[in-house]
This record gives structure tokens, C-alpha cells and sequence, in this order.
């Protein structure tokens, strides 16, 4: 099937702005699911509220738009009750760690096969540039007009510390690797984490003055650098790409059955 | 595998928003904004068909077709 | 009583709801007049065609939204399809020409001026386009004195950009003058 | 079998009618005095292949079982007092998505955290409007174990009729007292099923355009019909709009399902209204002592009579009206500071002979704090 | 300077009367129509040394400002539909523990996500009972930015004298519009500071024992006395119990507190009412509209008035029944399917004759919308 | 000051059951306050919901008792508006990061300077013994008839990834550790976390047939080593007790001086 | 027409409520009569008294809490100092004459029955105390019979342990007859 | 610093609860539960004053005094 069969083409444009990365990454994401030759029938999108969450409305899946910083909760129920069914999870950072933190760990820390698919710019978009816990610190914000004091997370190393058993990360700017590990993400069983730096030109980029969209991409390309490369030890300032954790662990669908099991062997 | 070689840029003037992306980050300089705030492709020649343009632009608004 | 109901509309960069609010504070702050600003929200502000509506009058004003314009400006094609109906028959429609081809006819003062090109030309910081667009209403209304916007831009904007405002804003009432007088008897 | 009788909780009694009513998927997070309902579902669920989850709080439970519906399960979430002010903001999306499941919130004193073991019902006003925005609800509830039998199975047959969440509201008495109840034999209880579009693969399908009968067909995620749900206001595919038309036709959809069947959706039960001079509302638990009061001063010749309500919302201001008009006075009992008195003012021509016999202590109201206000009530000659 | 009027949007007037006020701490998550007081606060705070802190979610954002007013600051927090929904809980613990806060619900379209950037006053029965178990609140509003300001003052006064948290119900037209706002003089508007404790270190204090003017003196936490705050029904030091006459006790106080008050608490503006035939009675943007609509028409000697209503709760049906019991008709205005409407009719002895002029599709109610409802009603010969 | 002194003595006998550890780490909080010597007036004890909240009500300081898993929050209320105050944030393991584990990451990413102490039981018990996301697998619990498939968190590891400055863990067997890790914890400048193992043989002990509240104590002592000993290395199932984290990085209620500083200055 | 209202307290480990549930059970499912069972739960159920009631009747039972119990088990002393007021006049308390120093004279039947010594003394299994309890008390009342407490909890335990109940059951019964007779006249 | 000598165990019956935590994770065996299930000291000779019972006790109900 061509990229395009997975889109709903008689909603574009989309509503994002000139140049917004969340356009990029729903490029990447229908490409990964192009190169799996998946079928539509099998995908679940599930999105919150965010500019970013307005995604599920473009891709021709089954698509549940749902509340703000919930959708892994609601993605929950859709996995457990149709275990068959492949989920896609996007989220804004705000959306996945401000008021969904919780719900990110959890699902995570059940190992519910799906993919949680951050798209990161570090801001509100949809509500007009507050920060977010992914801003970090010194940026600025329609709340931070004295720049930021709150330390940022590292989604990386929370999705694992909260037992994500697949995590990674990549940018706008690495389109390629963003599909492959997007791809890579999708086939992994359990629940996979990926998070993608991404430009919000509009507020972030504006308020901080990083230039247009292609600037705020290249800042990607200088800022990031490979897993464990030697540029990191020089440079630690640098933010790492690529996969962090792949690993095997048991899948909270599949440990379902053996309940069922269980109870129908009458062990109670 | 044979390097590809350019047939042509599809670009669909609907979807471009004109966010320049793909001019500014094209390695040969290939594509440039009318005055439309539109991309043309003013180098074709100068093409490697490396697709970055497509891959990047947030728009679905540019697609490079090659030959074999 | 009611001296002018406007409605600003165009694209979100170009500075539509700024100079409205420009124009609102200015008849409020410099003029002692009682004046209303409001404008479309969308969660879909994300491009698409924004408007926003000033009412400017003497007396209290309750119902703070534009039904029927008697001044219109359009800075971009899609503003002025969407818009350029609900103008008031016999009102004042602006457009910039570059950015609108006028295609419906409409009973009202029709001025397509050259706004963006001659900032582009004469100053080149397409920023101060929707200064240029309120000298050019001021230009064609009479609702304000210039004097009112200047000493608003002053509070708004670093200093040295003043001047580079100043200019944009008398350029566009040169505009609204030539236009006003050339096609005096332009009404379609 | 299922004419042996049970001995069990009004909790237990619930957790057997959503099983029996198809209930597959279950989501919760404890509290009291409402968690039984997960234990015993924690038991039962899994025996029947059907899935139990304890989620991370009650924020997400409401969430997973929105989720778990659209996949064609029938689908139920127990809470109480807290744990339902949490569930407003998903509560709403599911009346504006139109997603059918069952909430099922066992009354504690409030506010707050109250007196968590001790009975209520002053959530009965939440019920109605907690969640923003203009929306209509159905909110069932029952006095004994066999009604919350019937009035949960009505749950879920409304929420599939509707495509709508249902509250259950019960309240601590009913659902820690242990009683008689008898399960029916299958088949012996009429159950409603999800309805699916009969629209064909590839054709066009409207997942949010209602049928002459104003049932939605729904379409189960995974199936053949790909389409969106959405908590902004949508048009007929689901996909968002802001048309002042969609917006306003959308409203009155939701609303109007629900509000103008309040006639049809009114199940309640009458004691001896026939002649009854002083007729008396309640509901739940406190329909009890109400009715002890009747059948005791029956038997001393007072002309007493009950009318219990098992349907609260849409208020049943018609039946109402019509069980009221030969009463010289009402009189509300339940145990709140009179939540659904007010709305029986709203129902009947004089206001002004509705009163109110109510208990806000913690304690169950018992059949002595009822004849004390009706001696008051006698007492101004009515 | 007070007197050079600035022009504003209606969140900034409301921003400028919280700081006018005292407010000292504000805790709060975005969310449109009401993140630009966030927004003028995170500049305005920091400036007078105030605390501004943007939390991870409303839920977050009301618990931080309750923590905050314990320690003696004035606080406030401002959301949307969404938010005010996850707020409920929280809400009801500041109701139980008498917390005195501010909380402004900027209302949107719902239910739901709704349409988040378009007007709508669906939220009015949601203040009041959006919480679990019996309470009471108090919820103001209004139509133009100096009484946003009047009334925003007047929250944060009601806030300390009553220990409640108090709702600021504005809508998307008010908080978005910009007009002309004059800010009073320091001095110009009485302002309630918190009351503390005349008690002396090592007495005995009491935090729950209201005076014989029913205040509750507090104590700052970090001071002298060190008290318990929960939300279990508690005893006059603050510690759970229940105790059933503790219980009945507290709850009573918890509401008669503030019903008892209507009266006082009514706050209202009217316009030309005295020979009124047809009263209308609006609230918020909506009365903008009404107001238009007396202004217009009485030119053309129409006898029409508008009671507009400031204090939303609790409903001051006794001032609605005085001002209405001369009219032929009454008229509600608002932009919902008839919140305040129903409360009305509680109100007047001729429910019958209270009529509905409202609009819900997203749009603002305009005077032609309310017009054409007088016209029909005018054609039923009222 | 004696340590009964820091106890509302009249409440006592607590509410606890017999041999729940709850009453073991209420002893070690205010045997670590007593050597502390820290006045009682500057002390704040912000709890939630559960019988480990209920400690609030036997410690003489300024008590909040609040709702089901939002301490946190309200205390970072409290603290930023009166940084000088000490905050204790008692936590059972479902209050603190069932319902309550968004606020947890995010006091622990803005380091603000207060102490939570976690006391995990590893299940709910005052709603009567339901599993809790500390529970870990193959345990029984109430509403795990057949028992978990729920992994568990790590706190440790997850406080540490949100940003926590110092991480410990304790047990009530080992109870002079726990007082001085409390202790440690009440003094750090920043966000601390203390997890104290504890028993719950009214629920835990009893379901899982770990015996009275003495052997549950004992299973602490066999099952737990401290941090890197050599025993883990040979037994990895052991549980690390000790100080994981204890760092000095930037605390909110400073940061926030400077944000203060800046907005006086007039930069906006 | 009720036939008998009972209220079982003790501490949370003697189990008084799942006496109380067997005793009710029992009459619903072996003797076709209706029952209601009902407890006091509480935050501080953790320790303190607990308290079961049980209305046992012919008819429809509609008010489920017992006001004034015809018959009350104490099984503490604060059970015991707690409800022991409550009870019925002529009504029938039975203690334990380990947990329960009787005090207060009441206008009550009193037993004072060894059942935990005897329970340990000839059983040696103190989880059985309860059911001992329910021996004496349908000795005392003859309100069920012991066949149908026997069934209910052959519903409920473990086979193996059946016979451990029934001499427990046995037992309490004893117990109860023995005191009938002695103190037929110790009405107090 | 010499190693501290028992004077007495100061036992709250009204605190205690018999969890009996104390008694069984004494090193030295030196307590016991009563027929009344309170704590008692039976073998205060063998107490080595490590105030273990009274660090672990969770009511407050026993605590060690030794002296000098
Ligand atoms: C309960 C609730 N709170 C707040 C909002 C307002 N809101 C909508 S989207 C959003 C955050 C958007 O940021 P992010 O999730 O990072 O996505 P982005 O728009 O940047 O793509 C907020 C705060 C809401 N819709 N619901
Ligand atoms: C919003 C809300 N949901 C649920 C509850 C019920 N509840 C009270 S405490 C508790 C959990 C108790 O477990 P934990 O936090 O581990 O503390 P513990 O009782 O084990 O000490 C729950 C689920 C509540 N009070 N409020
Ligand atoms: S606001 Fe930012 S995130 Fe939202 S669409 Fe525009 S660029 Fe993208
Ligand atoms: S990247 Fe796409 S949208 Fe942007 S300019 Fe190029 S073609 Fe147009
Ligand atoms: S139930 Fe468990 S946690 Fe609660 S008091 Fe008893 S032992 Fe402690
Ligand atoms: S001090 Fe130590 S040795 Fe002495 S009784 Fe207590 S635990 Fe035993």
C-alpha cells in the first residue's frame, strides 16, 4: 500500500502550522507502517488533546481522539480488551508527562504491548506556548517571561526506570532513523517508548528565538548525537538518539491468559 | 544498486505551506519559494534524489519520482 | 452612540488582531472613547483566516461583537472570501493587493491598495504591514487621529523601532489620501 | 440453579447482574464502600474469560472501560464519593462520544472524604450535573438485593439502547447488608445487545448518525469500519466541527435521548398509594425504613403510601406529579439535605406541601425518624 | 494612576483584582479560554514577589493553592471545563477543611472537549454541585471588565470571611473581549484580610469552632498552633470523628453558613425594572446582549427590564421572586439549555410564566436571538 | 525533647492493628525529628489517604491529612509558599504511587526541598488488601484471586529517574538505619525520598500466609541487603538497602529567589 | 413475623461477622426463612469492637439494623462495655467468661459461657471460638438447627476441616444447654 | 563507653496490642506475651539493652531504662 492510503487525504492540509514538526513525525510514523505493510483494519490510534494529538485525525486507522493526558488509559482498555490489535499511541510531551505522567509510567510498568510515541517539543502548542516538564530549564514561555526554573525530565530514562521494555529516541532532523526505530518500536512486544524531538516554530521556536522551522531542525542535527558516541563524552551537553532499552519481558496480555487459566482451573 | 536518477519533483501546491523546510535543508539547493510562498524546484539538475525534501516536509506537499 | 464598527481579518502572522487592539486602545486610552475589541479563537488559529472586531463609539457599548461592518479590511484571499459578504451595504472595504484578487461585487467602497508592496518597497520589514493597514484606515475613516496610534505604539514597542512604525503607519495614510480622492467616485 | 436462593451482598448482587447482563470487562480502583464489587469481579471475571484489571486510579479505570467498549465489550467501573468527582471529566467524554458502559458508585457521607464507612446519599445532585456542560444522564438506583438485580441489568440494556453511561447509585446499607437473592434463570431477564451497523465493508458508514428509532449502530474497533471518536463536538462521521448547526443539533441529541424518554425510562415501585393522604418519595436504602413505616402504620389505619423511585435521572417529574396529585401532603425521605426534594418541588402544582424527612449523620435513617416528622407533619393538620 | 483606564482583556481584569485583592499564590495548568490569567500572572507575580507555579494538572493546581492558603496567603487557580471537572474532588476537600481559595472557570462549549474556543455558560449547575456528598458554594459572576474586577475583589473577600473556596464563573466572551478597565485606588474597595487567631501560644485553639458571628479565626501553619487539617468529618480541633452529632453538625455548618446568607449574599444589577411588563433575567456576556435588548427597545416604549444576576450561588430566589412578581413574563437569557432558569422557576410563584432565551450552539447569543424569543412570547399574549 | 513529646499522646493507642509496621516508622520519624532536635512549630506533615496517612494525626506538628494520593501536591503548596518550613510527606505505597504517581515524578523533577517518606507494605489495607503497584507479581491480594501479573515498581529507581536528590531505602527490621536514613533525609537540600519496607499482617501477611507481624519483620531481614554487597551480586533477588542517590542540584523555592530577582529587575 | 433479632460483637479476629453471615445464610438457604445481615465496618475497624447484626423472620424484612437485640453476644470486654446496654429487656446476653467481666446489671437473661477455654481445652483450635458461639446461641434460642449451620458450612470450609466445626458447634451447644438448665433461674 | 546496665522495662499495657514483635525478636528471649496476649519481661537478666523491642514496638508501648 502507497504512504498516502494510510492518510484521510480529504482532511489536508492539516491544521498544524507552516513548518510544525508534528506534520514530520506523521510522515515518519505512516512510512514505518508503509515498510510493515500493516493493514488498517489491525491499527489503533489513540491520542489526548494537543496539537500533537490531532494526529489520530489524519491517519485512516481506527481512531479514538480522546482526553487530555489519558489516551495510555484509555489505550488500556482498547490492548487488554483486543489484545490482537496493534496500538499507536501519540502524545504531546505535556499530554504524555505533564498531566499524563502517571498513566505513562503504569502502562509502562505493566508492559502492555503498544507504542507510545512522544512528540516532544518541549511547549503547549495547542493552548499558545506555556512550558511544559519537558521545556527543562532557561527557555522561555507565555508562563516563563523570566525563563523557566523547573528542571525538565528525561523521558528515556523514566520510561525504563518505570519498565518500558523498549525506549529510543530520534528528531525531525533524522528522519530516516526515526522511521526505523518507529518501525522497530511498532514490532517490539511490550511496550515501546519512542520519543521524537520535534519543532513547534509557531512557540517555541518564536519565544525562544531559535529561527524558523529549518533552523529549529538543524538545532536537532548540532545538539544530538548517537548513543554512547564519542561526541557525548566530549560534548555531555548533547542529547543521545537511537534505541536505549530492547529487551523481552512478559507481556501483560499474555500474563492475562495465564489468570484466566488459572481461575478456569479453579485455583482461587 | 544504481543511484537513482530524477524523473521529477511532484509538489502539490494545496498542501505546501511555504514553511521552507525542504529548500533550507536540501543539500544541493535544489528548491526555492515563489512568491507565492510556494516551492518550485529551480536546480533539478542538481538533484541526488536523496528524498530528504519528502521525508521532511511536515506537508505530504513534495514527492521526488525517479527513474528505475 | 456608535462612531465605527471594523473588522480586521487576514492570516495569523500578519498582525490583524495586533493593530485592532492598536486601534481599540488608542480610542480608549488617547480619545476618551468607549471601544471593544474581540476576535475568533480556534483551535484551528493554526493558519486559516483570523478576524478580529473593534466597535469604537461614545456611549457604553454591550453587544461587543461586529454583526455588519462598515469598515472591512481583507489582507488575504481567503479572509476576503470568507468575510467580504457580511459588509455593511455602502461600508468601506480595504483589501491589499497583493495578497486579494476582488472577485464578487459587493455594494460598498471598494480601495485594493498596494499595502504590502510598498512597505516591502519603502521600508522592507513586512512586520510593520498591519501599521501600514491602520494609517490607511485612518486615512479613509477619519475615526482616529494618527497622533492616538503613535502614542499607543509608544507604550508597545521598543524604541527604536518607533520611527520605523511611524513611518509604516504614514505611508499607509498616503495610501488611504491618493485612494480616497482617486476613486472618489468609485463606488461599485 | 438459578433458583436457589443467594445470600449476599448488595455488592455481590450487583457483580451477578453484570455478568448476567454480558458485563466482559471490568476496570476499577478501590474504595470503599464499593470495592466488593471489584473483589468479587476479580473472582468471577477471569472464570468466564472475561477481563478484570485494577487500574491506577479511578481516572483511568472510566478511561480503560471507554476504550474496552469500543471494542464491543460490555463494560462497568465501581467507585464511590471521591472516586466519582475523579470520573467527571471522562464521564462527560463518554456522553459526548456516546460510549455505552455502566458506573456503578456506592454512596459514602461526603463531602470529601467524609465518614467513608458510614452510609449516604448525597451524591444524587452530582450524578445529574458533575461533569461540564450541558449533557442529560441516567442514573438508576434500588432498596434490596433483588432490585439491584433488575435495576443493574437495566443499566446495561439502557446504556446499550442509548449509547450512553449509565449510573448506578447505590449506597452503603444496600451494599454491605447481606440478604436473599434469587439469580434469574437465563433468558428470564430480556437483555439488550450492542447493535452493530449492518453496513456493509467499503460502504459508507455514520457512527454518529442516529436512526429513525434514534439508535446509533455501532461498528467495533478492529472491524471493517474504520472511523473517529472524538470528545469535541463532531459531525456524523466523528470528526470534529465547530458549525454552529453540527454544534447545536449535536447538544440536543445528547440531551434529548435521554430527556424526552423520562417517561418510559421511569421505573420505580408503589406501596398503597391508592388512597394514601400522605404520600412518601424515597429511593435506595432509605426506601426501607420508608416502607417499614407504611406497612406499621397501615396496620393502625393511617392512609400511608410509598412511591419509590428507582429511576432518579431524568427525573420521573410526570409520574410524579400524577402519584402526588391526591396527596394531602409528600413527604421525601432520603439521606441527604434533600436533593431529590427539590426536584419533586419542580414536579408537583404545590411546592409547598413537599417535605422533606431526612438523616445526614451517617447513620441509617430508621423507621423512628421518619414518624417524627410525619407527627410534626400531622401536627400542622395536613 | 489609578485613574488612567487600561485596556484589557476580561482574564487580565480579573487578573489585576486577584493581585488588587492580595493574591499572593497562584497555582495553575493551562487551558483555553482562561490560560491567559495564568499567563498575566506568571509576569505580574513574580513582580510583587508573589508565588506563580505552573503545575502538572488542575487536580495538582487546586491542591497546591489550598496547601498555599493554609500558610496565610491569598490564593486563587483558574481553569476551563475540563479542568474545573478534574477540580471537583480537591474542590470538595477546601469545602469540608474551609480553606479559603479563589477558583476561576473561564466556561467554554462542552460537554467534553466540546468546542474550547467557543463561548457557552454551561458549567452554572456544575458549580454547585460538581462535588460529591451535600454542600454549598458560593459562584459569582459578570458581564463587563469592571465587574469582573468588582466581583473578582469581592471573591477573595467572600473566600476569607466565609473559609470556602469561592467560584469565579466567567465565560470565553468576557475573558477574551478587551475593554476599558479603570482599577480603583488602593483603599477605593474594601478588602477582608484573613482573620487569625487572638489565642495565645499554649491556649487552647480551636480551628474549627466558629465564633458567635460564625467565622472561623485561622492560625498559619508554621505558627504557634499546631492544629490537624482533614477531610474526614472532624471535631472543632480538626481531628476525624464520627460522632453522629459531630457529624450533623459540622455538615449543617458547612451549608447553612452559606444558604443562611443568600440574602447578603446576593449581589445583582438592575435595569429598568420598576415598570417592567416582561423582566429578563441574564448573567455574564449574555446579559451584554439582554442589555442591548432593554436599551433598544425601550426606545421604542417597550416596557422590558433585565435583573442581572452577579451572585450565581447561592441562588438569591428571593431576590428573583421580589423583582419578578410584577412581571407578565420572565425572560431568562443565557447560553446554556436553562440552568438558571430551572433555579427561577424554584423562585417565582408562576413557573409557567418564566420563559427560556437562549443559545448553545457556540456562538454568542446576539440581541436579534433574544428578540425573536420576545417575539413569540409577546405572541402568546403575555 | 523527649521523643513522646513530638507525639499527640492522647490519641494513642493509634488505630493500627496489632504488629502493623506503620507504628514502627511513625517511631523512627520521630526518633530521627528528636535527634534532629528540629521545633516542632516549623515542622509540616502533609499526608493522603490511607491507614499510613493516618500518621498525620499522632505527630504533634502543623497535620494535613488530605485526599488519596495527592500529599505531594499540596505540599508543594505549602512549601513554596513558606520555604522556611520543614515538610514531611508520609506515603503508602498506593497513595504515593498508585493515584498519586504523577505527583510524585514532578515534585521529584523540581527538587523541591521536602522529605517523602513511602511506607510500603505492598498493598492497599485500608480499603482491605487489594494489590498496589508495589505488589510485584505473584502475590495474592483481594482483588487478585489468582494472583498478580502486575510487575512492580521500582521506587528507587523511579524517584531517581524523575529527579529525585537523595534516594534511600529502609526496613522496619532494621530500624536504627531507618531513623538515621530519615534523619539524613529530613537534613538533605532537596527533593528526598526514604522507602521504608513494612508490614501489613492483617492483609499482606495473612494472604500470602508470610506469617505474624514478627516473621514479616524477619522476611525483611532475609530478603534485603545493603547497597552493592556482595551477597547481591551472588543472590540478585535481594533487595539494596541504603542510599541510593544524595546530590546537590538546584532546589525550587532558590530557583524560584532568582525568577523574583529577574522579574524586579524588569526583565520580561 | 420476625422471629428473632441478634447482634454478635467482638474484636476483628474472632470473627463475630462471619458468625453472623453463617447463622443468617443458614436460615435463607436451609430453612427458607428471610434474613438480613448487617456489620458496623469503620476506618477503625483496624482493632475496636466489631458488630454484626441478624434479623431472622418469615416475612419480608425491611428495616435491616437491630435497634434492641432479643439476644447479644459479647465476646470483649468492650464489646461488652459498648453494646451491652442496647439489648432488649428480658432479652438473652451471652459472654465469655475469659474476654467478658459482667458488670453492669442489666434486665437481661445473662449466660456467662467458658466457650474459648473450652474451645482450647477440647479443641485446641481458637479459629472454631465463633462457631462455638453459634452453638450456644441456637442451644439458648433454638431459632435454627444445627443441620442447617452444618450445611452452610460444609458450603464454606475446607472438608478437612468440617469436623473440626462440628464438635466446635457441638460443643458451644453444650455449653448453652447446660446453662439453660443450671440458671433457668438466674434471671437478673 | 561502658555497656549500658537494665534498670527497668517501663511496659504501657494500655498501648500494647500482644503483636508480640518484641517478644519474638528479642536476641535474648527476655520477653513473653501474658495470658492477657501484654508484653512482660520474664528473663531481665539476660537483657543486653539493645532497645530493639523498644524501636521496634510499633505502640510505644515498651521502653527500656538502663543505667548511667
Ligand atoms: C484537562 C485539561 N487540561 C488542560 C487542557 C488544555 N490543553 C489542551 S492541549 C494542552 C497541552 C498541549 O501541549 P502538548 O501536550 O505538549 O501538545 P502540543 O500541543 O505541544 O502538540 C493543554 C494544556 C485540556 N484540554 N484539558
Ligand atoms: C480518590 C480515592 N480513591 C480511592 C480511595 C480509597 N482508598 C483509601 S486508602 C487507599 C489505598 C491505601 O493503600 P496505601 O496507600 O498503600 O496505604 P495503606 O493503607 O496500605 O497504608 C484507597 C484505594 C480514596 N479514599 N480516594
Ligand atoms: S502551535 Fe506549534 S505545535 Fe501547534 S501546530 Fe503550531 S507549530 Fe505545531
Ligand atoms: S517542506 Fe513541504 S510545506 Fe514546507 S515548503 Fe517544502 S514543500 Fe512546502
Ligand atoms: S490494615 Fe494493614 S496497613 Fe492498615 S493498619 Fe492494619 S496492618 Fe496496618
Ligand atoms: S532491650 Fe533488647 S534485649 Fe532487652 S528486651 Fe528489648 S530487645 Fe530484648
Amino acid at each position: 500500500m502507497s504512504v498516502k492510503e494510510y492518510l484521510r487525504e480529504r482532511f489536508l492540509p492539516h491544521l498544524w502550522c507552516p513548518g510544525c514538526g508534528h506534520g514530520e513525525v506523521l510522515g515518519g510514523l505512516v512510512r514505518a507502517i508503509e515498510q510493515l505493510g500493516l493493514s488498517k483494519n489491525e491499527l489503533v490510534m489513540v491520542s489526548g488533546i494537543g496539537c500533537s494529538s490531532r494526529i489520530s485525525g489524519y491517519v485512516d486507522f481506527h481512531t479514538l481522539h480522546t482526553i487530555h493526558g489519558r489516551a495510555l488509559a484509555f489505550a488500556t482498555g482498547v490492548k487488554i480488551a483486543r489484545p490482537e490489535l496493534k496500538l499507536i499511541v501519540p502524545m504531546g510531551d505535556g499530554d504524555a508527562l505533564a498531566i499524563g505522567g502517571n498513566h505513562f509510567i503504569h502502562a509502562a510498568r505493566r508492559n502492555l504491548d503498544l507504542t507510545a510515541l512522544v512528540m516532544n517539543n518541549r511547549i503547549y502548542g495547542m493552548t499558545g506556548g506555556q512550558f511544559s516538564p519537558l521545556s527543562g530549564e532557561n527557555v522561555s514561555a507565555t508562563t516563563a517571561p523570566y525563563k523557566t526554573i523547573d528542571r525538565g525530565f528525561d523521558i528515556a530514562e523514566l520510561a525504563k526506570a518505570a519498565g518500558a521494555t523498549f525506549v529510543a529516541r530520534s528528531t525531525t532532523f533524522h528522519v530516516q532513523q526515526m522511521i526505523e526505530i518507529i518501525a522497530k518500536a511498532i514490532t517490539h512486544k511490550g511496550f515501546s517508548v519512542v520519543e521524537v524531538l520535534t519543532q513547534c516554530p509557531t512557540y517555541f521556536g518564536r519565544k525562544n528565538k531559535i529561527g524558523d522551522a529549518a533552523d529549529m531542525i538543524t538545532w536537532f542535527k548540532d545538539h544530538t548525537t548517537p548513543i554512547g558516541s564519542k561526541a557525548k563524552q566530549e560534548n555531555p551537553g548533547l542529547i543521545e538518539r537511537g534505541i536505549f532499552v530492547q529487551k523481552q519481558e512478559p507481556e501483560y496480555c499474555e500474563e492475562y491468559e495465564k489468570v484466566v487459566a488459572r481461575a478456569r482451573g479453579g485455583r482461587s | 544498486m544504481a543511484k537513482p536518477k530524477l524523473k521529477q519533483h511532484h509538489i502539490n501546491r494545496d498542501w505546501c505551506k511555504g514553511c521552507g523546510i525542504c529548500v533550507e535543508l536540501c543539500p544541493k539547493k535544489v528548491l526555492e519559494l515563489d512568491d507565492q510562498d510556494k516551492v518550485t524546484v529551480v536546480r533539478p539538475q542538481d538533484c541526488i534524489c536523496c528524498r530528504l525534501c519528502e521525508l521532511r516536509c511536515p506537508d505530504f506537499a513534495i514527492e521526488v519520482e525517479t527513474q528505475e | 452612540m456608535e462612531r465605527c464598527r471594523l473588522v480586521f481579518s487576514g492570516s495569523g502572522g500578519q498582525g490583524v488582531i495586533t493593530a485592532a487592539i492598536i486601534l481599540a486602545e488608542a480610542a480608549v486610552i488617547c480619545e476618551n472613547l468607549n471601544a471593544v475589541q474581540s476576535q475568533s479563537y480556534g483551535a484551528e488559529a493554526r493558519g486559516g483566516a483570523t478576524r478580529s472586531d473593534v466597535i469604537i463609539a461614545d456611549s457604553a457599548i454591550r453587544y461587543p461583537k461586529v454583526i455588519q461592518p462598515n469598515v472591512l479590511v481583507c489582507l488575504t484571499q481567503e479572509a476576503y472570501n470568507k468575510f467580504s459578504a457580511i459588509i455593511r451595504p455602502g461600508g468601506l472595504l480595504i483589501t491589499d493587493s497583493r495578497y486579494v484578487k476582488i472577485q464578487r461585487k459587493v455594494d460598498a467602497q471598494q480601495r485594493e491598495l498596494p499595502m504590502y508592496r510598498s512597505v516591502m518597497e519603502q521600508i522592507g520589514k513586512p512586520i510593520v504591514f498591519n501599521i501600514c493597514m491602520l494609517g490607511a484606515v485612518i486615512a479613509l475613516t477619519g475615526v482616529l487621529h494618527p497622533e492616538s496610534i503613535m502614542k499607543v505604539l509608544e507604550g508597545r514597542v521598543p524604541r527604536d523601532f518607533l520611527e520605523l512604525n511611524q513611518r509604516a503607519l504614514h505611508l499607509g495614510m498616503e495610501l488611504g489620501r491618493t485612494a480616497a480622492h482617486s476613486s472618489a467616485t468609485a463606488r461599485t | 440453579m438459578g433458583q436457589t436462593p443467594k445470600f449476599v451482598q448488595g455488592n455481590e448482587a450487583c457483580v451477578e447482574a453484570a455478568l448476567y447482563a454480558g458485563l466482559n470487562f471490568f476496570a476499577g480502583y478501590p474504595i470503599t464502600p464499593s470495592t466488593e464489587i471489584a473483589e468479587h469481579l476479580s473472582v468471577r471475571l477471569p472464570q468466564l474469560g472475561g477481563k478484570f484489571v485494577q487500574m491506577e486510579d479511578e481516572i483511568a479505570s472510566l478511561c480503560a472501560i471507554i476504550g474496552a467498549s469500543l471494542t464491543g465489550c460490555k463494560v462497568m467501573t465501581a467507585t464511590s464519593g471521591p472516586g466519582f468527582s475523579l470520573m467527571q471529566e471522562a464521564l462527560g467524554y463518554a456522553v459526548m462520544a456516546e460510549i455505552p458502559c455502566v458506573i456503578a458508585n456506592v454512596q459514602r457521607g461526603g463531602p470529601s472524604t467524609g465518614i467513608p464507612t458510614h452510609v449516604s446519599q448525597g451524591d444524587v445532585n452530582q450524578a445529574r450535573w458533575g461533569t461540564h456542560g450541558d449533557h442529560a444522564i441516567i442514573a438508576l438506583t434500588a432498596s434490596n438485593h433483588q432490585d439491584v438485580f433488575a435495576m443493574t441489568v437495566e443499566a446495561f440494556n439502557l446504556a446499550e439502547t442509548y449509547r450512553t453511561p449509565v449510573i448506578l447509585l447505590f449506597d452503603e446499607v444496600v451494599g454491605h447488608m447481606r440478604e436473599k437473592l434469587l439469580v434469574p434463570e437465563p433468558g428470564e431477564l430480556p437483555l439488550v445487545e450492542r447493535m452493530r451497523t449492518s453496513v456493509k465493508e467499503g460502504v459508507d458508514y455514520h457512527p454518529y448518525l442516529p436512526r429513525e428509532d434514534g439508535r446509533l449502530p455501532m461498528s467495533d474497533f478492529g472491524g471493517v469500519h474504520r472511523y473517529n471518536v472524538t470528545g469535541l463536538v463532531h459531525d456524523m462521521w466523528g470528526f470534529p466541527s465547530t458549525d454552529p448547526k453540527v454544534v447545536h443539533g449535536l447538544l440536543r441529541h445528547l440531551v434529548d435521548k435521554i430527556e424526552n424518554r423520562a417517561g418510559i425510562l421511569a421505573h420505580y415501585k408503589e406501596h398503597q398509594l391508592e388512597d394514601a393522604e400522605i404520600v412518601m418519595i424515597s429511593y435506595g436504602s432509605s426506601a426501607r425504613s420508608a416502607l417499614h413505616v407504611v406497612e406499621d402504620r397501615r396496620q393502625r389505619g393511617e392512609r400511608l403510601g410509598l412511591l419509590e423511585l428507582q429511576t432518579l435521572w431524568p427525573f420521573p417529574h410526570e409520574l410524579v406529579r400524577r402519584k402526588c396529585d391526591q396527596a394531602k401532603a409528600v413527604v421525601v425521605v432520603e439521606m441527604n439535605m434533600g436533593q431529590v426534594m427539590q426536584a419533586v418541588k419542580l414536579s408537583v402544582p404545590q411546592p409547598e406541601r413537599v417535605f422533606l424527612a431526612n438523616r445526614i449523620d451517617g447513620n441509617f435513617i430508621t423507621p423512628g425518624d421518619i414518624m417524627n416528622i410525619l407527627r410534626i407533619i400531622q401536627g400542622k393538620g395536613v
